[in-house]
């Protein structure tokens, strides 16, 4: 294939002949992509993909922030993200159930960062391929198209209503199935990812941090130091950002005090903070008693997210729960100094 | 220090500047010093992406770039508002590698020679991604190793300065870093002409085609001797061998490098079949309009 | 000025074998070969070691010296 | 530290941490992506899963694969007292000042071992040698758990040139202990 615009409408195409696809791009890929990515959601095809996270050019790099796959999140693409090397791998293996189902039939991202999960060596275990053939059985697609009159020419404009509100119905639905999907595999693989959102270290707390992505296993350590000290302060590990739990982030409000957001991404002139924040906030304003919402950009770029910031957010957090109220809504973490790193 | 005042006058009478991020020994920084020299200082360059970052941020002439999927595009929009100001003193040379101009921006390129652009596109053609780990392009010959192709291509190279001569330009030329004095002239000729001009450069890669960095030059001699990299130029449609040698057998290429190491001696006939037929082919043609 | 290229082997010149061709200069990637009255000059500052005016010149006046 | 083969050097360590039933984690840092630019890559071995992805800042031991490097600043940034150099340098382990109080400095001259046993090149491959010096200086891997993982990279001859490569590397390294 010469570019990923090519790339996306070949496996689009492939996936409608019937066949199982894969593929994977970043950053500049993903965007020059975008006119393609379109149309799995919309021609509803189970393709998988891997996004691996890299900050957009320019002003970016080779190394990883979540703004290139946040910038499709309209697509109708559910995206899922992963934390180390296991879970991607564990992941694609779900996602093609996913994608397959027949109550869903959307494409699948799996999302992970470039370099600190790409380009990280660690031991990962591969499952045995009779055991995935077996949870994973041929695939036939059976769903060719809502509306066959309209696939080859201009759709009427009814529906294309209809077809987008199915594609949003059927992603209301792929939260019952993530979970489903994830709890079958767990009990047959011996690993499991709490389908959408995963809670760690959150008994008797008052606040918690939202991670996604790869700063998800720092922050697990930090959190436990904190926890050893005597704070109380948890984690919550987004992994399905499409489709939103929205129903899990409204309990968990019931619960926690303070939720603090790490945004490794932003939106430039947003209402304010990182794509994640808004989107949660969004979930949480219909709830009378709402929790204070503190929000970090942070490992923008690809910088590294270290422990000394984890730790910074963590006790800006703990600081609102005491105080009642929140100083900054939106910090920037990167551009203070937060003396040696470690 | 006096060897330092020396270099920094020499860097920029050359319009380089000293240290560039290449590897040892690759062929776009010596092309980028000749060229420069040809062209002279009053040159924009627009291009990106990552080899060719690598070799164009260390000019001393304006550049630009923005990624692989835009190589003509950005350099139109130069050229366009060069006219609009009036000013024709300028050069606008557009750049990119084998991957951008011949798969991702083909249709780019394409699309500004069919247009007509005022600007020379060049593409350093170094016959594979090569600073994204060796990935094969549609550039890469026939029977090399990329680690996309472990076996070798099966597909041969695409034609490029061919294809984009049909588009009826008025000049197309294939240049090499062994032959200075031809590059320079060609590149001097390319600017004097209005319209869309085509350099086709093919930039021995010492990371990607496995051969010692100290082989370069003598790797783009062979290139051109054993008439794998014939040497020529389509001036409104008519053909011109700029460089005639008496053909060595593509072995002595071959053998420099270890991308063919694999190649059994019946691939690597027909590789020199193949080679004898386009030079025929081409001897035939030496002066004869081409373009239809 | 700090080192910013690793290198292993450097060129020298033995400036009485060396006929003043300037291949070396013609052919060095970098730039970092000059030749001027007093000879052939290398910019070590920016010789990457890739040893191109090694295999240019046709007198073999110059080698490649490991670096310290 | 290096670009000669720093990233793949890694890998194979962490891979001979792997084969004694540690747990490893290798992260690279690239510099420019070109041969010969350098590169840092960090490495983590630890008895139980590794779970942070974060760069490391305050390394027990560095290990710098070019003589040009030790010079630069950037190498010594973060080494802190009691921590382990090993460093591919020609001069004696207690000639070396890094500007901190170190618990051990090991020196080889690897890119000599390098060209006898593959060749002159313009960069040569010090990784392997490095390696060996490494196992013998840190005692955290293995030699026979770091010549499976080589042979398991590069089957055949060129497996073996780069197991005597670091054989020779454990045998030649000179050690300096506080």
């Amino acid at each position: 294939m010469e570019g990923e615009h090519t790339a996306m409408a070949a496996a689009a195409a492939a996936s409608a002949a019937g066949a199982r696809v894969f593929t994977a791009s970043a950053a500049q890929g993903i965007v020059y992509m975008e006119e393609a990515l379109w149309m799995p959601p919309g021609r509803r095809l189970p393709v998988v993909m891997c996004m691996v996270n890299r900050a957009i050019a320019p002003l970016g790099g080779l190394r990883p922030d979540h703004n290139d796959s946040l910038l499709q999140r309209d697509t109708g693409w559910i995206q899922l993200y992963c934390e180390n090397s296991q879970e991607v791998l564990d992941t694609v293996v779900q996602a093609y159930r996913i994608a397959e189902d027949r109550r869903i039939y959307l494409p699948v991202a799996v999302c992970y960062e470039g370099y600190f999960v790409s380009a990280t060596a660690i031991p990962t275990a591969a499952p045995d391929q009779g055991e995935v053939d077996d949870f994973l059985p041929p695939y036939k697609h059976e769903l060719y198209s809502l509306y066959p009159e309209d696939y080859h020419r201009p759709p009427f404009p009814m529906n294309i209503a209809k077809a987008r509100y199915e594609v949003q119905q059927a992603m209301e639905r792929a939260k019952g199935v993530i979970e489903e999907v994830d709890e079958e595999y767990a009990k047959r693989f011996g690993r499991g990812y709490d389908g959408l959102i995963e809670e760690y270290a959150c008994e008797d707390v008052e606040a918690v941090l939202i991670t996604m992505g790869s700063m998800t296993g720092t922050a697990r350590d930090v959190v436990d130091e904190l926890r050893g000290e005597g704070k109380p302060i948890g984690l919550v590990k987004l992994r399905g950002f499409r489709p939103f739990p929205t129903e899990e982030f409204r309990e968990m409000a019931m619960r926690y005090h303070v939720i603090g957001v790490v945004d490794r991404n932003t939106s430039f002139g947003s209402a304010g903070g990182g794509v994640v924040a808004m989107e949660l906030a969004r979930a949480l304003y219909p709830l009378d008693d709402r929790p204070l919402l503190l929000n970090f950009h942070v490992g923008l770029g690809g910088s590294d997210v270290t422990i000394n910031q984890i730790r910074y957010m963590a006790e800006r957090v703990l600081e609102a729960y005491e105080r009642g109220y929140v100083e900054k809504e939106v910090e920037w973490v990167e551009l203070l100094d937060l003396g040696e790193v470690m | 220090m006096e060897t330092d005042r020396i270099f920094d006058e020499y860097y920029e009478k050359s319009l380089i500047q000293g240290g560039n991020l290449c590897c040892p020994g690759c062929g776009g920084p010596l092309f980028w010093r000749m060229a420069l020299e040809a062209l002279g200082p009053k040159t924009i360059v627009f291009g990106d992406g990552p080899c060719a970052m690598c070799a164009i941020r260390f000019l001393r002439v304006p550049t630009f770039g923005f990624h692989f999927s835009f190589v003509a595009d950005g350099a139109t929009g130069i050229s366009a508002a060069l006219e609009m100001k009036g000013r024709d003193d300028i050069t606008v040379v557009s750049s990119g590698g084998d991957g951008a101009v011949g798969d991702i921006s083909f249709n780019k390129v394409s699309a500004a020679a069919e247009r007509n652009e005022n600007l020379i596109q060049i593409c350093v053609d170094n016959e594979a991604y090569m600073n994204t780990g060796i990935q094969k392009s549609g550039l890469t010959p026939f029977g090399a190793w990329t680690t996309t192709t472990p076996l070798g291509k099966e597909s041969p190279k695409k034609n490029l300065p061919f294809i984009i001569a049909q588009h009826g330009v008025p000049y197309v030329a294939t240049v090499s870093i062994s032959h200075p004095a031809d590059l320079k002239g060609k590149l001097r000729r390319a600017k004097e002409i209005r319209g869309f001009k085509y350099i086709h450069f093919v930039s021995p890669c010492p990371t990607g085609w496995r051969f010692h960095p100290s082989k370069t030059v003598e790797v783009a001699r062979l290139s051109v001797e054993t008439w794998i990299w014939p040497l020529y130029e389509i001036v409104d449609g008519t053909l011109r061998l700029t460089s005639k040698p008496k053909p060595k057998p593509v072995e002595e290429y071959l053998k420099l490098q270890g991308r063919f190491r694999n190649l059994s001696p019946d691939v690597i006939k027909l590789i020199q079949s193949n080679i004898d037929g386009k030079r025929e082919r081409l001897l035939e043609n030496d002066g004869e309009r081409i373009v239809f | 000025m700090s080192i910013q290229f690793v290198r292993a082997f450097r060129p020298e010149v033995d400036n009485e074998r060396c006929i003043r061709c300037g291949l070396c200069q013609t052919f060095c990637p970098e730039g970092t070969a000059l030749l001027t009255e007093r000879g052939v000059l290398f910019d070590l500052r920016f010789c990457k070691g890739c040893g191109i005016c090694t295999n240019e010149c046709p007198v073999e006046a110059i080698r490649m010296v490991r670096e310290e | 530290m290096g670009g000669q083969g720093a990233v793949l050097g890694t890998l194979l360590l962490a891979e001979a941490a792997f084969r004694e039933g540690k747990w490893a984690q290798k992260i690279p840092v690239y510099g420019g992506m070109r041969r010969g630019g350098a590169v840092t890559v960090f490495l983590r071995i630890d008895e139980k899963p590794i779970r942070r992805s974060c760069g490391i800042y305050e390394p027990d031991a560095i290990v710098v694969l070019d003589p040009a490097l030790i010079k630069v600043e950037a190498t010594r940034t973060g080494l802190r007292k009691g921590g382990i150099a090993v460093l591919n340098y020609r001069g004696k382990p207690e000639e070396v000042n890094l500007g901190v109080e170190l618990s051990k400095v090991a020196t080889i001259d690897a890119t000599a071992i390098s060209t006898d046993l593959f060749g002159p090149r313009a960069i040569p491959i010090t990784n392997t040698v490095m390696l060996g010096a490494v196992s013998r200086a840190t005692r955290w891997v293995k030699l026979e758990s770091l010549y499976e993982a080589i042979r398991r990279q590069f089957p055949g001859r060129i497996g073996e040139l780069n197991v005597e490569a670091c054989e020779r590397g454990y045998e030649s390294v000179e050690v300096w202990e506080a």
